[in-house]
């Protein structure tokens, strides 16, 4: 068994980016990592693809937030009500139309916040060490395509990131 | 009470709960008990108890029920023993609370030293200067001592008289500026006695008032205002539903004109001549209902009063002196009022009230009416020449008599009493006079202090004192009675008592004795003493008028030629300016004016616009004041600011006496210019140049707009319209506006037990306003000043609404839109929802309640407030010391930044409640008087359980079919408070 | 400048970061010094609170009727402020408009910013505003809660929602430029972009939930503004009170939000983009489509008012048309029509193409519809009470000194907090101009004429 | 990044936390209220089984509970001269007379705008000690509840009584 290797690989533009992670999905190395500077959509469902994923799961935590938010708004206002009941210009103890804006208010707020920590959790944030192969104008205006893979291999995984229009590609140890 | 608890204690006890009460909102309560050493039997901490006695604020006498609470007095309640007040109370006697708790009352003796400067000394140091100069006087010679004093009942006068007469002096006044001079001669001359009639107002069908203001200051307000309402009811009269028919004769229209159907202005001086050439006509016409004396007779003596000449003295028309004569004529028991100072109107509408049989009647003399309080004119006019002459040494001004302020610029009362040797001041807050004073001494408050009253024949009012004093003074005559003993030596012998209770302890044993009981029976005393007095109906004379009185009658004092007049009125709240510092008083708006704490100049618009006169705006919409008249009288000028109102004669600058105090305290120095100084001996009427000068002056008034602009707030209706059961435009209006179908989301909330509401008739209120002063005094309503009324921050929770008809409403409208306005504790008060914390919500009882603690003060509640009636506090409210122990310890005094308004008297509710549940039995109706409602003379305000079929608040709503509205109904709040609409002679307008 | 321009013709990511980041160099004096001064302004708006709150309400020009009066203005003024940002960066978002890139970031800035202030009005003008906890509901020994019946309270969610949200979608979306930041700054400066970037690092799997998030929080945001500013119209359309009762304030509302929105965004960007040297992203092309919107929507305002008062004339209800009549021709009528003038005229001139592509104009243009949208509130709050139902209690208002501090002062507070920001952090975002390069490209091909004639 | 920042959330949670727990709300019973005479209700209520109603008379007939006049206190201690009971603590004698002022110090107090009313509650048969603790075992009284409207809504919601607001609060 041989040691394990990091090729880190620099693209000019996201379209070189997504045929390298092609050419890698075929050859069924999966284990890579992508770097855009912006969310180009081209990479993000290349590489869905490659891993087979389908969208983001926070969709879940949103809709989960949302509903816990509806139902806490439920309770509250017509429980708040009913634990004092009092007369209000003549409106009964439990009256729901006054009490839709803080259904839907809160039905947001939970919503948006468990989709923003939904997001912190599946994205690994905050981390506190870079990522293998991370360089720092992969934030700025390169695309960057790490692939770990065994040191054997590395020649042809090079080979392949080349054809796909890689400017170039470094070696790391893993 | 005036025994047990000791003073020291009950003011440690009055500091404690004041300083309790004075705290606003989250303040820790005193941290102090301090028990009592021997409990007072009478006292039950946190119970009130109540104490019958007379009312010295005016020459009234009403009786009136001291609430006291922890020993001190925090409500003054009309007696409802008391025939003349019948348990009403007007804004004045509220005030008296004031009085008794001024921060400006005198605490320690002064004298005055070289340099004009008061400086304090100790009372035996005070009392000894006192009588030794006294002894002086009196050994100088007779009549070198004069006092001058308001009346202070039989008992008490006749102690002063007698302590003058100790020391060999005569020189004694009893001086009331607006007095019963004119009245008494008049009837002196028609019927040969000095008393004064009685008027039964409530007897009459019609009434023509000439310049007597009944309504506000003349007579017995609280009694006629009564009565009026009762006249103003509608009944069955001549086989008919109507109600009674009035007119007013005077130069402003006041509340006086706003409730009668007829307000005939009139040059002011004139309202004799006025009253003569109407009964000219009647005795002309021969058509009258009842004849009464003879009308020949009468007729024979007033040659030169023709209706034409007089209407061009007095500027009333020919048409409306007729139209008087035909009422007054042709009505059942018709009644004529006179008022003012002129002798002559008094005869004529004596001989008016003669010829048609009313004498007796509505108008009547009693057998046994008291002595004259007042002394008579010309006497006091003497003893102010004497002293001026130099004949006095030493002049006593006691009792609240302000000469200075209130005598005729003639006589020159300020040099005189200036020129005086020795002037000695008693009383409680220092005024006008006590600045010419070389000694002041502070007397017990009349609600401190014994007294006795004898306002009419039969009546014999106690005065008993309801607490300890305030503040370390002295009763008056006891000081008096002791300097006689030391000073006159065997001329004193004679006065037998050792203090003044022990003087009025004998005239009640008098008293007891002339009704043929044991004089040393305590069981009259103790009685006298619950009941306030000796209330006995006395018979009424049958007196022959004599026609020849009406040779007399001289021609009006005042002669129209002069281009303008100026006709000044006392203040209904300030009344002679003895009201001026009583800050509820000043910040209550006159009523037909709404003006606060200031002194004004009423112009018609047409002669503003002949002076040039106008208001003034800063920018386009920020009012920055009115222009200032200089008003040159024959004995001085004066500036006033105007104020342009068409309730005054074109021609005519009336203004309100009460201010221009030059010290008073703190409340009234300094305010407004005082009339007095500038009126005539015997007139409030004097002929003037005007003309504008250049300065701006701000009055000003809690009152928005004057036009109701056609909104149902103050609703009206004809007389014809109620008796043929048509009903008002408006009310058409209203029904048509009103869905038909079930429109409401909700169903309706269901009350079960009680459910408070209110009746309120607008057709007897008259806007007196003894409603605000009571709420001020039962609900610790703080008062801002002006500064504050001008940023719109009036904390009244009940306002008096006063709107002038525009022209088009004028023919079918009363002279006036005037009716009260509280919180109207709706079903569905649109206050409520908006409240973020519920701080404002409806109680079970179907109150709107507003719970002051939790108010965080988002104002939202006063947004969706259809009738603007919660008020919040904009500024930290204050009581200078001693005020605050007036508050009331049952009602929270409500801190800065939070929402307050009317609660129907929780408070009252609230202690019925627990009293009826602990006694284990049911409330009853009547049981629950709200502040308002006990207070109104009128009899406007009924309260009581909507629950309650039988209440006589449901009743009276019953009973009054086609009148009944609630305010604003468009916004669908469902009040609790339901109007009576107010009602006018269709053809009403002489 | 022509160094700017040829950057312009063809700009690259190199030179988005390069533009971007040459913001964030350390202030200079005059920088500093205008912070200064908002600051002061802010503290001198502090002190003032200060003292009502311990003199009450007695120093200002409040009093009967007039309960809410500049301090709620000032409140739905700066709410109204709020809504341009969100429109333009999650309503335009979803709607992929490629104008937005350059100037979102500065607008959802100024959203959180004039949410900020506006938040401070309702405590300003509470009567005991250390009570003010008790709209929230928390549980408590008296077992009392909020009624949430009360617009209030609705009015305390929906903010309090739409600050948070706002400050998410903000923050969110500057991750990835912090982190861009991070890699070129040095000293104390990195430290404070590592800490706010959280470490991020742009990978696909981080990116991948970056852009659901996003979305969603886009998709969330767009029915929140609506309704916030729908609860604000209602905390005066649910009263009784003639002039406030009216079902049009909803739509009402949020037009006037958007058109004074935008209104200070062109306020805020014209001199930023000056002062930042950013002309070659914010650029005319920008301008030119916000003026658009301006314009559209003082259309639509100026339809509002003329629907608000054919509906009362068309009830003829007497109160309603004394209080309209009052509005128009009453004491302070100069205002409403001060506020046409700024509100439905000026704007007019928007259809002309040189003034929508002229700062100067655009600049003196935006200026009117901020002055014409606070007078609008002022006019429909101040000048409805001061008319009420009851003709005896009319009173007009006049603001007294501590009500102008406070209002200079809330000023000072959202300026200072803005210029902050923009030194700080990217105020234009550079993933986003990366993202859609090509529409910059275009967009300076298309401002090119306009800068020629210029 | 989390090693600075927990710490500091906490620091600001606890602090508020602290300031809001022990803020004092100045009209909350106190414990350490010191009298000017060492009376004991234990002596007196407890020992001798003295009824509260005896000496805090107006309880049934009014708001305030009332505090006996000293004559009350005279009335079985004597003044020393009349061979009442003498006061273990200071025999009151003609060189040592009682106090004709006794300035308690208040142990409850509400605020202004709370009107108990003490009435309503005797005649309901409420036993003194369900809100004043048990006296009758105190030497010096220290307050168990703290009044507050909890403590109020609790017993009026256990027996039924009146929760309208508007009863105490105006």
């Amino acid at each position: 068994m041989s040691a394990e290797v990091a090729l880190v690989s620099t693209f000019a533009n996201d379209e070189d980016c997504v045929r390298g992670i092609e050419a890698l999905h075929g050859a069924h190395a999966h284990d890579f990592r992508a770097f855009t500077p912006f969310p180009s959509e081209k990479v993000i469902e290349a590489s869905q693809e490659a891993r087979g994923q389908g969208h983001s799961p926070v969709r879940w935590f949103v809709l989960l937030g949302a509903i816990t938010g509806f139902l806490t708004a439920v309770a509250v206002t017509i429980g708040t009500s009913l634990e004092w009941n009092l007369n209000t210009g003549g409106r009964p103890v439990v009256s729901i139309p006054p009490y839709v804006p803080i259904m839907f208010e809160l039905m947001i707020l939970f919503g948006g916040v468990s989709g923003v920590i939904g997001f912190f959790l599946l994205s690994r944030l905050p981390a506190f060490e870079s990522e293998t192969g991370y360089r720092s104008h992969f934030g700025s205006d390169k695309f960057g395509l790490v692939v770990r893979c065994q040191e054997n291999e590395a020649q042809k995984f090079e080979t392949l990131l080349r054809d796909a229009g890689a400017e170039e590609v470094q070696r790391e140890a893993a | 009470m005036s025994d047990g608890l000791s003073r020291r204690s009950f003011l440690k006890l009055a500091a404690t709960a004041g300083a309790a009460a004075a705290i606003p909102g989250c303040e820790p309560a005193a941290r102090k008990i301090i028990p009592y050493v021997v409990p007072d039997e009478n006292i039950i901490p946190g119970v009130p108890s109540y104490f019958a006695t007379t009312c010295g604020e005016c020459s009234a006498g009403c009786g009136i029920i001291a609430k006291v609470r922890e020993g001190r007095v925090i409500k003054l309640e009309g007696n409802p023993a008391d025939p003349i007040s019948q348990g009403a109370i007007c804004a004045r006697g509220q005030a008296a609370l004031q009085g008794v708790y001024n921060p400006d009352r005198l605490s320690k003796p002064k004298r005055r030293k070289a340099d004009g400067s008061l400086e304090e000394i100790g009372w035996d140091e005070a009392l000894k200067l006192f009588n030794d100069r006294l002894a002086a006087a009196a050994k100088a010679g007779k009549d070198r001592i004069a006092y001058i004093g308001a009346p202070q009942g039989p008992t008490l006068d006749r102690l002063t008289k007698l302590w003058a007469g100790a020391f060999g002096s005569s020189r004694v006044v009893f001086w009331e500026r607006i007095g019963t001079e004119p009245a008494r001669a008049a009837a002196d001359a028609c019927f040969g006695r000095r008393d004064l009639p009685i008027y039964q107002l409530d007897r009459a069908d019609v009434i023509v008032s000439f310049g007597a203001d009944f309504l506000e200051t003349w007579g017995s307000p609280v009694e006629q205002t009564r009565q009026y309402a009762d006249f103003r009811t509608p009944r069955m009269r001549r086989g008919g539903l109507s109600i009674g028919k009035a007119a007013y004769v005077s130069p402003r229209m006041g509340i006086t004109g706003a409730k009668c159907d007829a307000w005939v202005p009139a040059n002011p001086g004139t309202e004799g001549a006025v009253a003569l050439a109407v009964l000219n006509v009647m005795a002309g016409a021969g058509s009258l209902r009842h004849a009464g004396t003879a009308a020949s007779a009468i007729q024979a003596q007033l040659a030169a009063y023709d209706p034409e000449s007089v209407s061009r003295k007095s500027g009333v028309p020919v048409s409306q002196i007729k139209q008087m004569a035909d009422w007054l004529g042709q009505a059942e028991s018709p009644l004529a009022l006179p008022g003012g100072d002129d002798p002559q109107t008094y005869l004529a509408a004596y001989a008016i009230n003669a010829l048609t049989g009313s004498v007796g009647n509505a108008m009547v003399f009693l057998a046994g009416a008291p002595a004259e309080t007042a002394s008579r004119p010309q006497e006091t006019s003497a003893v102010v020449q004497a002293i001026g002459a130099g004949q006095v040494d030493v002049v006593v001004i006691a009792a609240g008599a302000n000469p200075i302020f209130t005598m005729p610029a003639s006589w020159g009362a300020a040099t005189a009493i200036g020129r005086a040797p020795f002037v000695v001041w008693f009383g409680d807050a220092p005024d006008d006079s006590a600045q010419a004073a070389q000694l002041l001494i502070p007397t017990h408050h009349h609600l401190e202090s014994w007294r006795d009253s004898a306002p009419r024949a039969g009546i014999y009012g106690l005065g008993q004192p309801v607490m300890q004093p305030v503040f370390p003074s002295r009763v008056l005559h006891d000081i008096l009675l002791e300097s006689a003993h030391l000073g006159a030596g065997e001329a004193a012998q004679s006065i037998t008592w050792e203090n003044a209770q022990d003087a009025v302890n004998a005239a009640w044993q008098e008293l007891q004795s002339k009704l043929g009981l044991d004089p040393m029976g305590a069981e009259f005393w103790n009685q006298m003493r619950r009941n306030g007095g000796s209330f006995e109906r006395a018979k009424a004379l049958n007196v022959a008028f004599n026609p020849d009185a009406l040779k007399g009658a001289t021609p009006a004092r005042v002669e129209s030629e002069s281009a303008l007049l100026l006709a000044a009125f006392p203040h209904p709240f300030l009344y002679d300016g003895r009201g001026a510092n009583k800050p509820w008083l000043q910040e209550i708006p006159e009523p037909s004016n709404q003006i606060v704490w200031d002194s004004w100049a009423e112009i018609h618009p047409e002669t503003a616009a002949q002076l040039g006169l106008q208001e003034h705006y800063k920018s386009t919409y920020l009012y920055a004041g009115i222009d200032v008249i200089e008003i040159a009288t024959p004995s001085g000028t004066l500036e006033l600011a105007v104020h342009i109102t068409p309730l005054v004669k074109p021609g005519v600058i009336a203004a309100p006496i009460g201010q221009g105090h030059t010290s008073y305290g703190r409340y009234a120095s300094g305010r407004g210019a005082n009339l007095w100084a500038f009126l005539p001996a015997g007139s409030r009427a004097v002929p003037v140049r005007a003309r504008k000068i250049e300065r701006q002056y701000k009055l000003v008034t809690p009152l928005g707009k004057s036009d109701m602009m056609g909104r149902s707030i103050v609703e009206v209706m004809s007389v014809e319209q109620l008796a043929n059961g048509i009903k008002p435009p408006i009310e058409l209006e209203e029904e048509e506006n009103t869905p038909k179908l079930p429109y409401e989301m909700y169903d309706a909330w269901q009350y079960t037990g009680h459910k408070w509401g209110m009746t309120i008739d607008v057709n007897a209120c008259t806007g007196c306003s003894a409603c605000v002063a009571a709420c001020y005094a039962e609900n610790n309503l703080p008062f801002g000043g002006k500064e504050e009324v001008d940023k719109g921050r009036v904390m009244s929770w009940i306002r008096i609404e006063r709107f002038i008809p525009s022209a088009d409403e004028a023919a079918a409208a009363p002279n006036l839109y005037i009716a009260p306005v509280l919180c109207q504790q709706c079903d569905h008060a649109p206050c409520e929802p908006v409240c973020p914390v519920f701080a404002s919500h409806h109680t079970p009882e179907g109150l709107n309640a507003q719970i002051y603690n939790r108010c965080v003060g988002t104002r939202f509640c006063e947004n969706n407030c259809p009738y603007k009636v919660r008020r919040f506090n904009w500024y930290p409210a204050e009581w200078p010391e001693p005020l605050n122990l007036q508050l009331n310890p049952d009602v929270t005094v409500r801190g800065p930044g939070v929402m307050e308004k009317c609660t129907f008297c929780i408070q009252r509710i609230t202690n019925a409640e627990i009293d009826a549940r602990t006694e284990g039995r049911q409330l009853v109706d009547g049981e629950i008087i709200t502040a308002c409602a006990q207070a109104c003379p009128a009899r406007a305000i009924s309260f009581g359980d909507l629950n309650d079929a039988n209440s006589a608040m449901v009743k009276r709503r019953i009973d009054n079919p086609g009148r009944t509205y609630t305010m604003l109904p468009e916004f669908n709040a469902l009040p609790a408070i339901t109007y009576l609409r107010s009602l006018y002679w269709e053809k009403g307008k002489a | 400048m022509a160094a700017a321009i040829d950057t312009e013709i063809q700009p690259s990511y190199v030179d988005v970061d390069r533009q971007v980041q040459r913001a964030l160099a350390p202030g200079g004096l005059k920088y500093w010094l205008w912070v200064l001064f908002c600051a002061f302004l802010t503290a001198l708006g502090g002190a003032f609170w200060t003292n009502q709150i311990y003199n009450s309400f007695d120093i200002t020009g409040y009093g009967q009727p007039t309960m809410w009066a500049v301090y709620i203005t000032n409140f739905v003024f700066w709410v109204g402020i709020a809504h341009s940002g969100t429109l333009i960066s999650a309503i335009l978002f979803l709607f992929r408009v490629r104008w937005r890139t350059a100037i979102f970031r500065l607008a959802e800035t100024m959203t959180v910013f004039a949410v900020a202030t506006a938040g401070l009005f309702p405590l300003i003008h509470l009567g005991r505003v250390w009570f003010f906890y008790w709209l929230v509901p928390y549980p408590n020994e008296r077992s009392l809660q909020p009624d949430f019946r009360s617009p209030l309270v609705w009015d305390l969610f929906a903010i309090s929602t739409y600050l948070t949200i706002s400050v998410l979608f903000l923050f969110t979306g500057l991750i990835p430029d912090i982190a861009n930041a991070r890699d070129k700054a040095v000293g104390w400066r990195r430290t404070f972009y590592s800490i706010l970037s959280f470490g991020w690092q742009g990978t696909d799997r981080q990116w991948r939930n970056f852009a659901t998030v996003y979305l969603l929080l886009a998709g969330f945001a767009t029915p929140l503004v609506l309704s916030v500013h729908s609860v604000v119209s209602w905390d005066f359309a649910m009263t009784q009170l003639p002039g406030w009762h009216s079902t049009i304030f909803a739509p009402y509302f949020v037009a006037g939000a958007i058109f004074s929105g935008c209104a200070l965004v062109l306020t805020l960007a014209i001199p930023a983009r000056r002062l930042m040297k950013i002309e070659g992203l914010i650029t005319i092309w920008h301008l030119d489509n916000l003026s658009k919107v301006v314009l559209l929507t003082s259309v639509i305002m100026t339809y509002s008012y003329a629907t608000e008062s054919f509906m009362v004339w068309y009830t003829q209800d007497p109160i309603e048309m004394a209080t309209f009549q009052q509005r128009y021709y009453g004491p302070q009528g100069y205002m409403f029509w001060m506020m046409i003038t700024c509100n439905c005229a000026i704007p007019l001139l928007l259809f002309i193409p040189r003034v929508r592509t002229n700062t100067v104009w655009l600049f003196i243009i935006s200026i009117f519809v901020n002055i014409g949208m606070w007078l609008e509130r002022f006019v429909i709050f101040v000048g409805s009470l001061s008319t009420n139902a009851d003709p005896s209690q009319w009173k007009f208002y006049v603001p007294r000194l501590t009500e102008v501090i406070i209002t200079i002062g809330s000023f000072g507070w959202f300026l200072m907090n803005f210029s902050l920001f923009a030194k700080f952090l990217p105020i234009v975002s550079m993933t986003e101009m990366k993202e859609g390069i090509s529409w910059l490209k275009q967009a300076v091909r298309e401002v090119y004429p306009y800068r020629k004639a210029a | 990044m989390n090693r600075i920042l927990i710490p500091v959330a906490l620091l600001l949670f606890l602090s508020g936390a602290a300031t809001v727990g022990f803020s004092e709300r100045p009209w909350a019973p106190r414990s350490d209220v010191e009298q000017p005479i060492p009376f004991s209700h234990r002596v007196h209520a407890g020992i001798n089984k003295i009824p509260c109603q005896y000496c805090h008379e107006y309880a049934r007939r009014s708001a305030t509970s009332g505090v006996p006049p000293v004559a009350r206190c005279v009335g079985c201690h004597g003044s020393g001269l009349l061979g009442g009971i003498k006061p273990i603590t200071q025999p009151w004698t003609d060189d040592h007379q009682p106090p004709f002022e006794i300035r308690w110090n208040r142990v409850y107090a509400l605020p202004d705008f709370v009107k108990f009313v003490h009435k309503p509650h005797i005649w309901a048969g409420v036993a003194c000690q369900e809100c004043h603790g048990p006296v009758e075992t105190m030497d010096r009284v220290v307050p168990v509840h703290e009044i507050n409207m909890g403590f109020c809504i609790n017993c009026h919601t256990k027996r039924g009584a009146t929760q309208d607001c508007f009863v105490c609060h105006h």
